[in-house]
Parts: C-alpha cells; sequence; structure tokens
C-alpha cells in the first residue's frame, strides 16, 4: 500500500549535545542535527579541557612531566606514567632492573582493570541500568586502595620513574592483590549474568554502528575498538615491550557473537573479556616477581642523548603513543602523544549517520572515549 | 519472522530479566553487603604512604631550593638570608596547596628529607588565602632585620678585632709595609639576598605569592641557567 | 622489510622526491619526502604488496629551529614493520597536500597540526581548529608563539 | 454511597436535621476527598523514600539515612526543599502553558485514587463505571507531559514530551485490553464488584489471577504494559537520564518539579492497585473472611491486606527499575504494538471463549463444585 500522502515538510532540529551532558564521558560536544529521534550528521566539536600538555612538555623537564602523564587518561595515569618512562628510556637506551618492570606490568594491569570497570559501569549507566556501575565502583576502590599503598594517591599516582620506579612495594602488597583477584575474579561473570546477556541490553547494542575490520584499520582505531571489529592486533602481543612476553594471555577478539561483527556489543565484551586476561596476567607476574633494585642509576638533572623515538603501548583506551624529539638539553624539544581517543573520534562522524539519539550516547560509550586525552 | 524466533524472543526476555533480578534481590537481602562509609563518624584512615598536605619541618630545612626547582607548578616560595655564620636562615616558607598538585616530586628530591607528606586531606576553605601553608610563623621582614643586625654586629667585631690587631702589628713591628692582604669585610654585606632564592621570587617581596602576576600560565622565569644545574 | 630497502623502493619509484632516509639516532628511521609528493607516496605506501602500510599511526607538526616538518609515522598491520615519513617545510607559509582519503586517520591529526603549528593541509575535507576557538590568533605549539594579553576580554 | 453516609450521619447527630442534605454530602465528600488526598501524598513522599533505601540496598550502598531516626523523614526535607526552592521560569517558555502543565499531570494521575477499593466499605465513590472512569483520567497526564515538553522550549523537553506521549497513548490500549478479562468475570466495571466477584473459595482461588490460564497470562501483560505508562525503567524513555539530560521536567524547578514526582509515585499506586483489585483479589485474603470479623475491624483488616498486596507490586517496580537498562524509542513501541497488543487481543478472546464455554465459571470454581 504506497502511502500517496503527501511527505509532510519535516524540519531537521539541531541540538547541542554537551559539552555538558550527562552522558558525554567529559566536555564533549557533539552539533546533533536530526530529522526526528533519527541523525543525519553528528559532528563532535572537540577542545574544551585543552590544558598544552604538548606546550609544557617543552617547558618542563623529563623528571617534571611525569605528574602531567597522569592527567593525560586520569583513568589510566599508571600505564601513561609507564609510557613516558619506556618512550625516554628507549631514548636514552636506559636499563630498567628487572623488579621494577614487573612492578609497572602488575600495577598497569591493575590500572586497566580499574579503567575497565569504569568503561563497563558508565556504559550500563547510560544504557539505563544504574546498578552495575555501583557494583563496578565498589570493585575500582578496592584497586584504589592498593594504589594508595604503593604510592600514596588515589587517582593521579605519579609512581613510576624514568629508570624504575619511584618506591618498592609495600609490604604484604602481594597478598592484598592476590586477594582482590581471588575476590574479583567471580564477579564478571555475575556482571555477564546480570547485565552482559540482558536481552534489552542486548538489543540496544546489537547491530549499532558498525566498524568494519577495514574501516577500523583506516580510521585509526586501536585497542579493544579496534580488536572489537575483530582484528587481533594487541600491542602486547604483536610489538611486546617490558616483560610482557614473559606471560602467556590471549589477545580478546571481538566475535559477532550477539550481532554483526564490529557492533558496538563487541567492543563492550572485548572489554569485559580482556578483564579477565588482566587477572591472568597479574596472577603470573605476581608469583614470578623476582627481588632486587626498583630505580636504575639515573642523574636529577637527566640529560638524554640527541634524537627521535616514537614509542607506543597498549593503554586500556587504545595506543597511547609517544613521539619525543630531543635535542639535548634537560627538556624535551618537541612531544607529541598520540591519544587513542582522538583519533577514534575520527569514525564517529561517519559510524553514527543514520542512528537514533538514544544510539549516540551508546556509540560513545562503546568507544570508550576519555576527554582529558582528547583534549590534550 | 517465525512465530519460533517470536516466542524465543519473549522466552529470552523473561529470563535473562529474571536472571539478573535474582542477583539484585541477593545483594538487596543481604545486609553484610553494604560498604558505605559514613563519613563524619567512621573516619578514612589512610595508608602510610598517602600524599596528603606537606610539611616542612624548619629547623632541618637547609632552604637549598631543590623542592621550589623541581616543582611543576611553582606553588612553593622560599626566601632565605645567609646568617652571620654563613648559615642560610629561612626568612619565609609557604606552600600553596590551593595549586598543589600532590605529585610527590618536592618530597623525593629534598636532601634533608625535612620536607614530608602528612596524611591529612581536610583543609576545606572559603578564602583562597588559607590555602597558603606557612611554615615560617615569624614576619619574614622581622627576620631579616634581626639577621641584619646579627651580621652587621659580627662584622662589626671582625672590624674592631681586626683594627686591634693591626695596632698591636704596628706596635710590635715598627712600620712594616702592608702586604696587601687586607682582607675584604668577613663576608657581603647582609643587605644581598642570597643568589641562591628563587629567581623568579625576587619580586614577590610581599608575604602572598602573587595569584599568576606573572605573563606565561605557571611558567617561572626559566629554568636554572645551564651552568647552574646542579646543587649550589 | 627493512628501512634502507623501503627507501630504494621509493626511490626507484617517485626518483628525487625521496629525499634521504634519516636512520641513526631516529627510532623508526625516517624517510623523508618532498612536500608536493606526499600523498602519492603515501598512497604507493599503502597499496604495495610488499610494504602494505594500512595504518597511520601517528601524524605530527615539529617547529624545528630553521624549518617546519611533519612526521608520519606508518605501521603495517599485515605484515608488522613500520617506517617514518618527514617532509619538511618552509618556515613562511608551510603548506602540503593531505592525505585523509589514503588515510582517513589522519584528518584529525591534521586539523590538530594546522590549529596547534599553522600548517595548511590542502584538500583536506574539513580543515578547522580543533582544539582553540575558531577565532583565535596564532598557533600555539610555535617556538616564537607570544603569548595574546586578552581573549575577547577575557585576561589570558 | 456518599448518601448513605450522610443519612447516617444526620441519624447519629440529630442537630444536623435541620441542614438541608446536600450540604452534609457535599461536607462528607470533602472531608473524604481530603483523607484520600492526604493518604495518596503522604504514600507517594514514602515512596520517594523507600525507593531510595531499597536502591541503595540492591546497590550495597545505604539509602538516606541522616534526616530523621532512619531517614524516614528524608521525603519530607525533599518536599520542603523543593517548595522553598527558586521556582525558575524559562525566559521564551510558554508561561500560561508552563504552569498549567505541572497541575494537568497531578490531577491525571491523583484523580484515579477516587475509585480505588480500599477496603470492604473504603472506597472514595464507587462508581459503575469504574475502570472506564481510571483509563479516561490517566490519560490526561499525556496532555500534560505534552503542554510540559512543548512549553519549556527546550529542544531536549519537547523530544521528552514527544516520546512520552507516544508511549502512553500507545500502551493504553494493552492495558485497557489486559484489563477486560476481570470485567468480563465480573460483569461490570465497578471495582467494588470486580473485588466482590473474587470472594468465596478460601478467599484464595477465587483470585481472577487462578480464574483461568488466559487470565493469569493477562496479569503479567497487564503489569508489563502498566509499567510502560508509568514511565518507569525499563520504558522510562521520556526522562531518560543518560540522553534527553532528564527529559520533559528538564526545565521545572521547585514545586513544580514536586508535582512531576508525585504524580509519577501516584500513577505507580494506582497502577498497582488496580493490579490487586482485578487481579489478585483486592481485599480478600487466603483462609480468612474480613466479614466475619466485627464492621469496623472488618473494614481496617481488609485496608491492610489491600495495602499490602498493592505495596507488594510497588516494590516489584522498584526493584525492577534498578536492575535492567532502558530500551530504546523504536524498540519500545514495536513492543506496544508487536507483541503486547497481539498478545492481549488474544487473551480476551481466549477468556471470552472460556467464559462462554464453562458459562462463567473458572477452574477453581468447577473443581470446588466437583469436590462439594
Amino acid at each position: 500500500m504506497k502511502s500517496n500522502a503527501v511527505a509532510l515538510p519535516t524540519q531537521e532540529m539541531l541540538i547541542n549535545m554537551g559539552p555538558q551532558h550527562p552522558s558525554t564521558h567529559g566536555v564533549l560536544r557533539v552539533i546533533l542535527r536530526t530529522d526526528g529521534e533519527v541523525v543525519v550528521n553528528a559532528k563532535p566539536d572537540v577542545g574544551y579541557l585543552h590544558r598544552a600538555l604538548e606546550k609544557i612538555g617543552e617547558r618542563v623537564t623529563y623528571a617534571q612531566y611525569m605528574p602531567f602523564t597522569d592527567r593525560l587518561d586520569y583513568l589510566a595515569s599508571m600505564n601513561c606514567n609507564a609510557a613516558w618512562c619506556w618512550t625516554v628510556e628507549k631514548l636514552a637506551g636506559i636499563e630498567v632492573p628487572e623488579r621494577a618492570e614487573y612492578i609497572r606490568v602488575i600495577v598497569c594491569e591493575l590500572n586497566r582493570i580499574a579503567s575497565h570497570l569504569i568503561a563497563f559501569g558508565s556504559f550500563t549507566a547510560d544504557m539505563g541500568a544504574f546498578t552495575p556501575f555501583l557494583y563496578a565502583i565498589r570493585e575500582r576502590e578496592r584497586i584504589n586502595d592498593l594504589f594508595e599503598d604503593i604510592c600514596g594517591n588515589r587517582l593521579t599516582y605519579n609512581y613510576v620513574r624514568i629508570g624504575g620506579v619511584s618506591a618498592d612495594l609495600p609490604d604484604r602488597f602481594l597478598e592484598k592483590t592476590k586477594e582482590f583477584l581471588d575476590y574479583f575474579e567471580p564477579k564478571v561473570p555475575e556482571y555477564n549474568k546480570l547485565i552482559s546477556y540482558n536481552k534489552i541490553f542486548v538489543h540496544r547494542l546489537a547491530n549499532i554502528a558498525v566498524a568494519t575490520p577495514e574501516d577500523a584499520v583506516a580510521y585509526g582505531l586501536t585497542g579493544p575498538n579496534l580488536r572489537g571489529s575483530g582484528v587481533p592486533f594487541d600491542l602486547r602481543k604483536n610489538e611486546p615491550y617490558s616483560v610482557y612476553p614473559k606471560f602467556d594471555f590471549d589477545v580478546c577478539v571481538g566475535t559477532g557473537e550477539r550481532g554483526t561483527l564490529g557492533d558496538c556489543f563487541d567492543r563492550y565484551m572485548v572489554r569485559i573479556n580482556e578483564m579477565k586476561e588482566s587477572v591472568k596476567i597479574l596472577r603470573q607476574a605476581i608469583a614470578q616477581i623476582p627481588e632486587g633494585p626498583v630505580m636504575a642509576k639515573v642523574p636529577r638533572m637527566f640529560k638524554p642523548p640527541v634524537g627521535e623515538v616514537y614509542f607506543r603501548a597498549e593503554n586500556p583506551r587504545g595506543e597511547t603513543g609517544f613521539y619525543l624529539i630531543s635535542d639535548g638539553t634537560v627538556n624535551p624539544y618537541r612531544l607529541k602523544i598520540r591519544a587513542p581517543s582522538f583519533v577514534t573520534m575520527n569514525i564517529f562522524e561517519k559510524i553514527t549517520k543514520g542512528l537514533m539519539i538514544a544510539d549516540v550516547v551508546a556509540v560513545i560509550g562503546s568507544f570508550d572515549i576519555i576527554l582529558p586525552e582528547i583534549d590534550r | 519472522m517465525g512465530l519460533k524466533a517470536y516466542l524465543y524472543d519473549i522466552w529470552e526476555a523473561v529470563a535473562t530479566t529474571a536472571k539478573g533480578m535474582r542477583i539484585t534481590a541477593r545483594y538487596g537481602v543481604d545486609p553484610r553487603e553494604t560498604i558505605t562509609l559514613q563519613y563524619p563518624e567512621e573516619r578514612w584512615e589512610p595508608s602510610e604512604r598517602y600524599r596528603g598536605f606537606l610539611y616542612n619541618d624548619i629547623k632541618t630545612c637547609t632552604s637549598c631550593t631543590m623542592c621550589v626547582r623541581v616543582c611543576p607548578v611553582d606553588c612553593i616560595s622560599l626566601e632565605a638570608v645567609r646568617g652571620a655564620d654563613k648559615k642560610m636562615v629561612l626568612a619565609s616558607y609557604d606552600i600553596d596547596i590551593g595549586r598543589c598538585m600532590y605529585c610527590g616530586l618536592c618530597v623525593e628530591v629534598c636532601p634533608p628529607k625535612s620536607l614530608k607528606h602528612t596524611s591529612g586531606y581536610e583543609k576545606a576553605s572559603v578564602d583562597r588565602g588559607e590555602l597558603i601553608l606557612h611554615f615560617v610563623h615569624e614576619d619574614a621582614n622581622q627576620i631579616k632585620a634581626r639577621v641584619a643586625k646579627q651580621v652587621a654586629e659580627a662584622a662589626a667585631k671582625a672590624e674592631a678585632e681586626k683594627a686591634a690587631k693591626a695596632v698591636e702589628e704596628a706596635k710590635a713591628s715598627g712600620p712594616v709595609p702592608d702586604d696587601g692582604r687586607n682582607e675584604a669585610p668577613a663576608d657581603q654585606p647582609a643587605s644581598q639576598q642570597a643568589a641562591a632564592a628563587n629567581p623568579a621570587k625576587k619580586d614577590a617581596a610581599e608575604k602572598k605569592p602573587p595569584e599568576g602576576a606573572k605573563g606565561e600560565p605557571g611558567k617561572p622565569e626559566e629554568p636554572p641557567k645551564k651552568g647552574e644545574g646542579n646543587t649550589p | 622489510m627493512e628501512p634502507k630497502e623501503i627507501f630504494e623502493k621509493v626511490q626507484a619509484r617517485f626518483g628525487e622526491a625521496a629525499v634521504e632516509l634519516q636512520e641513526e639516532g631516529f627510532r623508526p628511521a625516517f624517510l623523508v619526502v618532498a612536500p608536493e609528493k606526499v600523498r602519492e607516496i603515501g598512497r604507493f605506501l599503502r597499496d604495495d604488496p610488499a610494504m602494505k602500510f594500512d595504518s597511520l599511526m601517528c601524524l605530527s607538526g615539529v617547529d624545528y629551529p630553521d624549518r617546519f616538518a611533519v612526521a608520519y609515522h606508518l605501521h603495517s598491520l599485515a605484515i608488522g614493520h613500520r617506517i617514518g615519513v618527514k617532509v619538511y617545510l618552509p618556515k613562511e607559509a608551510p603548506s602540503l597536500p593531505s592525505v585523509d582519503e589514503v588515510w582517513p586517520a589522519a584528518n584529525f591529526q591534521e586539523r590538530e597540526a594546522f590549529d596547534l603549528f599553522g600548517i595548511v593541509f590542502e584538500g583536506s575535507w574539513d580543515l578547522r581548529r580543533i582544539l582553540l576557538p575558531e577565532d583565535w590568533e596564532g598557533h600555539p605549539l610555535r617556538k616564537d608563539y607570544k603569548y595574546p594579553e586578552f581573549y575577547h576580554g577575557i585576561k589570558v | 454511597m456518599m448518601e448513605s453516609l450522610a443519612i447516617s450521619l444526620v441519624n447519629a447527630v440529630p442537630v444536623l436535621s435541620g441542614v438541608p442534605l446536600w450540604t452534609i454530602t457535599l461536607l462528607v465528600m470533602i472531608v473524604v476527598a481530603a483523607v484520600v488526598l492526604t493518604f495518596a501524598l503522604t504514600y507517594a513522599g514514602l515512596a520517594t523514600y523507600v525507593e531510595r533505601k531499597v536502591a541503595g540496598d540492591i546497590q550495597a550502598r545505604v539509602g538516606p539515612n541522616r534526616v530523621g531516626p532512619v531517614g524516614l523523614l528524608q521525603f519530607l526535607a525533599d518536599g520542603i526543599k523543593l517548595l522553598l526552592k527558586e521556582d525558575i521560569i524559562p525566559t521564551h517558555a510558554d508561561r500560561f502553558l508552563f504552569a498549567l502543565a505541572p497541575y494537568l499531570v497531578f490531577v491525571g494521575s491523583f484523580a484515579a485514587f477516587v475509585v480505588i477499593p480500599f477496603g470492604m466499605g473504603l472506597i472514595a465513590s464507587d462508581l459503575n463505571i469504574g475502570i472506564y472512569y481510571v483509563m479516561a483520567v490517566t490519560s490526561l497526564v499525556v496532555v500534560g507531559v505534552l503542554l510540559a515538553g512543548w512549553s519549556s522550549n527546550n529542544k531536549w523537553a519537547l523530544l521528552g514530551g514527544m516520546r512520552c506521549c507516544a508511549q502512553i497513548v500507545s500502551y493504553e490500549i494493552p492495558v485497557g485490553m489486559a484489563l477486560l478479562p476481570a470485567v468480563l468475570i465480573a460483569g461490570s466495571l465497578s471495582l467494588q464488584d470486580i473485588v466482590r466477584s473474587q470472594g468465596g473459595l478460601l478467599g484464595i482461588f477465587g483470585w481472577n489471577l487462578f480464574h483461568n490460564p488466559f487470565t493469569f497470562f493477562s496479569f503479567f501483560l497487564y503489569y508489563v504494559a502498566a509499567l510502560a505508562e508509568t514511565n518507569r525503567t525499563p520504558f522510562d524513555i521520556p526522562e531518560a537520564e543518560s540522553e534527553l539530560v532528564s527529559g520533559y521536567h528538564v526545565e521545572y524547578s521547585g514545586i513544580r518539579f514536586a508535582f512531576f514526582f508525585l504524580a509519577e509515585y501516584g500513577d505507580m499506586f494506582v497502577v498497582s492497585a488496580l493490579a490487586t483489585a482485578c487481579f489478585l483479589g483486592g481485599w480478600h485474603v487466603p483462609f480468612l473472611n474480613a466479614k466475619a470479623l466485627p464492621a469496623v475491624w472488618g473494614n481496617l483488616f481488609s485496608l491492610g491486606v489491600f495495602l499490602t498486596k498493592t505495596l507488594g507490586l510497588v516494590l516489584l517496580m522498584m526493584w525492577v527499575r534498578w536492575t535492567l537498562p532502558r530500551l530504546r524509542v523504536d524498540q519500545l513501541m514495536r513492543m506496544a504494538w508487536k507483541y503486547l497488543v497481539p498478545l492481549t487481543f488474544f487473551n480476551l478472546l481466549g477468556v471470552s471463549l472460556w467464559l462462554l464455554l464453562f458459562h462463567g465459571k473458572g477452574i477453581p470454581q468447577m473443581i470446588a463444585s466437583l469436590i462439594g
């Protein structure tokens, strides 16, 4: 029955989603041009949290820059600290003691679990189920307690140093971590029962914002977003750094179990499975950690040799890359930070065409973007 | 959409909802699960490495300004004056915990380990001025005046001794030619401030460091000139 | 594939457009390329079956004392090797063709280089300032950048 | 019902006989209305407290426990806060409609309290078109919400308003259809008659729920559709915090916002009361007969039973809210038109055929007649 009604002249609505909006994970502003509920065009507008971290990088010394890397991705600041240290050590060729590398891997994986918990919690809260967010925060508080024992701070740790870590593990730390892992391991299947395979949740995420493997690679998606599209690329496996080769864990890849490959559900499930993998790595790291010093000999006014280096580490949100140019003085000459969320936003406009407003929220949540990293 | 899929949809919706509700029910019924800390009554005791507000023990502090230089946000301001016995006397030592980001770099770099983190975390205040911790309780100018007076006395005493000695030598050895060893006065005049004080702070004579008075946001004039890199 | 072989391959194909290979002190090595040929070389690096640089890791603007530069870090997911491509630009009006058709991931990073350095990428999808407000004068990451006193009457 | 009360009052207090009868009935009506309204408001306040306590409990935290002994006076504190808060009306808002909207929504949801059969004799006014009246009144809420969405001159509110009226309108049909089996069995629209028809057979087996499999199924259909009608999760699309910031009442503050808030809890009670009245045997209690008790005690006892059943259903709504995520608008519509409407129609057909075949007797009645 062809509807012969004259097409009603509908007017497109221009909505500002952000910068102050409950589910944009920070000060992201999306200029939504919608036809009723369906999004015609969603253009992200970033820059509200620009603190010129790269300009500061050219003014402070290498050791002084450490607290600024905390503020790069404050949900995974241990990973950013460690990435910055690995870059400088690669540039200057500093030999880091074995125990320090193990401690770095332990804190990085703990921080990955904490970051994925926040991603899981805030994503389900965006989809309307508020309770899993509280459970995720409760688990994260226990990780924060562990971090508070090591370095004294609960969010911006500033714990890793160039050449090692600032302080050795406090006593009983490894037991407490083991207790946490035993407590945390059964929680993940419980989340799956509670929300991951819930019919409404699956219906909201399956077949939404599908990123084909080619698009994912071309648009620079990395980390869980790339693996969500079925590309098994994990820096800890494909370009091993630090002591990661010593641990065996498998790379979690999206399988399109509840919809097409590369949809929001796959990206979400990759993060859930990655939490389990991190627990595996942590158990092995705790078992194999050797004794020994935790800090290499690095002069205080550290002057690296002249040169350029690019290093990237596997952060919970993707690849954090540091392109460091040093001219032999105490300050870096140029420091470019390749933030995963920033590059992920490239695909945002293309992927949200034709979705509904509620799905734009789902896309933001599934890419797990974070604004301080986008705006630097 | 076949009837089977239709019915399966309904069944799956009911089943997954029921599974989810069983979990929330378990949490709902189980009183042991609540983990909230009733703040004013139950207090959170931080771990011993907790990086709370800073505390500088004035007696052991040698005012070497290492902490001033290492702080990325320049929230430590220090004024020291060289005393009569050539040791530095601390005129004023303020930390602006409103700007401090508790990164702990200063505590790490402090040679005499006088700067420490306390486990305090409760200092919400209405006026920004309260956020500046003053560790030298006496007024800076009084200290400077007192030290200046001491140095002047020491200089005067040294002067008097030298004059007396010179008179004896003149008496004992007659008109011996002067051997050009006319010693410079014991040390610089007290009023000249120690070079070591942070150059950026020279103009900040008054008590409260100017709020962002400098043009560059948070950028001190420039880190120590290349030559002076190592500790004085 | 070693950087040297890549350099020879590109030199064989594009002649003097491949200027030199910076090896020592650079990790990963850099392939210096003439500005106007960047897009073709990019497409060649991506489509050539032996190299298949399909993922652009990082695109950054650099303000060297005497000239500007745009550094591309490429990585091949299939083969696994990495290479850097660098383009030197004059100080006055730095501009070069955009590569966002070759690697769509470049779009935001090109806008950032334009925003913070003032390097113009011709033929880009939409070259606008990304981090700073649209009407901000000056490009902050340049070494000779002076902080403006006021912005719309607000003290900076 | 009012006249009988008025007459009994006049006989009790002879001095009143001089006053014309209609003023007394009017007076009695006002008193009853005041009683029901105070009950409704205190219930709504307590419901907010209970909801936050239940939410806290489920989420491994403690609900409000600072105001009052166990946090019991929290809703008073909230109420006073909302009263004292500045009542902002956006500049370009359509002032009159903006002010009118909350009243419409409030009236729409609290007017239905008139017909709720609280106890044996306890009903504000036993309209013989009980359910029909409730259906009519609750659809007034749609007008109020749409007004609120349009008049606050805010794109988010407009979207919220549109979604809400689409949702309530399209869920009226399944709610209506799902209640009809009870009407068919009782043969009358009045809620008192429906409840009376479920008496007997040891109290519990008389309930419509066990009358026949179709009514059993239609109770759940009704409950799901009613959840959608009161905008409760998983159907809280209109005020979806994470998408539309908070839907149609985004620009409201102060006492106007309180009206929306109370209306939501009022709706919850009305919907659960209807479910209890139509399917769970109203104030009939298993294995005990309310009439057996002396007059006043009987009423109070039946009131207690009715309230426990209704508040149980309200608690179930709260429990569902803190477990399930939210549906998208088109999924909501699909569920209404493709799942609930056909199922309720099929159900209605089933019940009517059942009544035709077994001329009005349910399974329990038949078993009783076999044994009896």
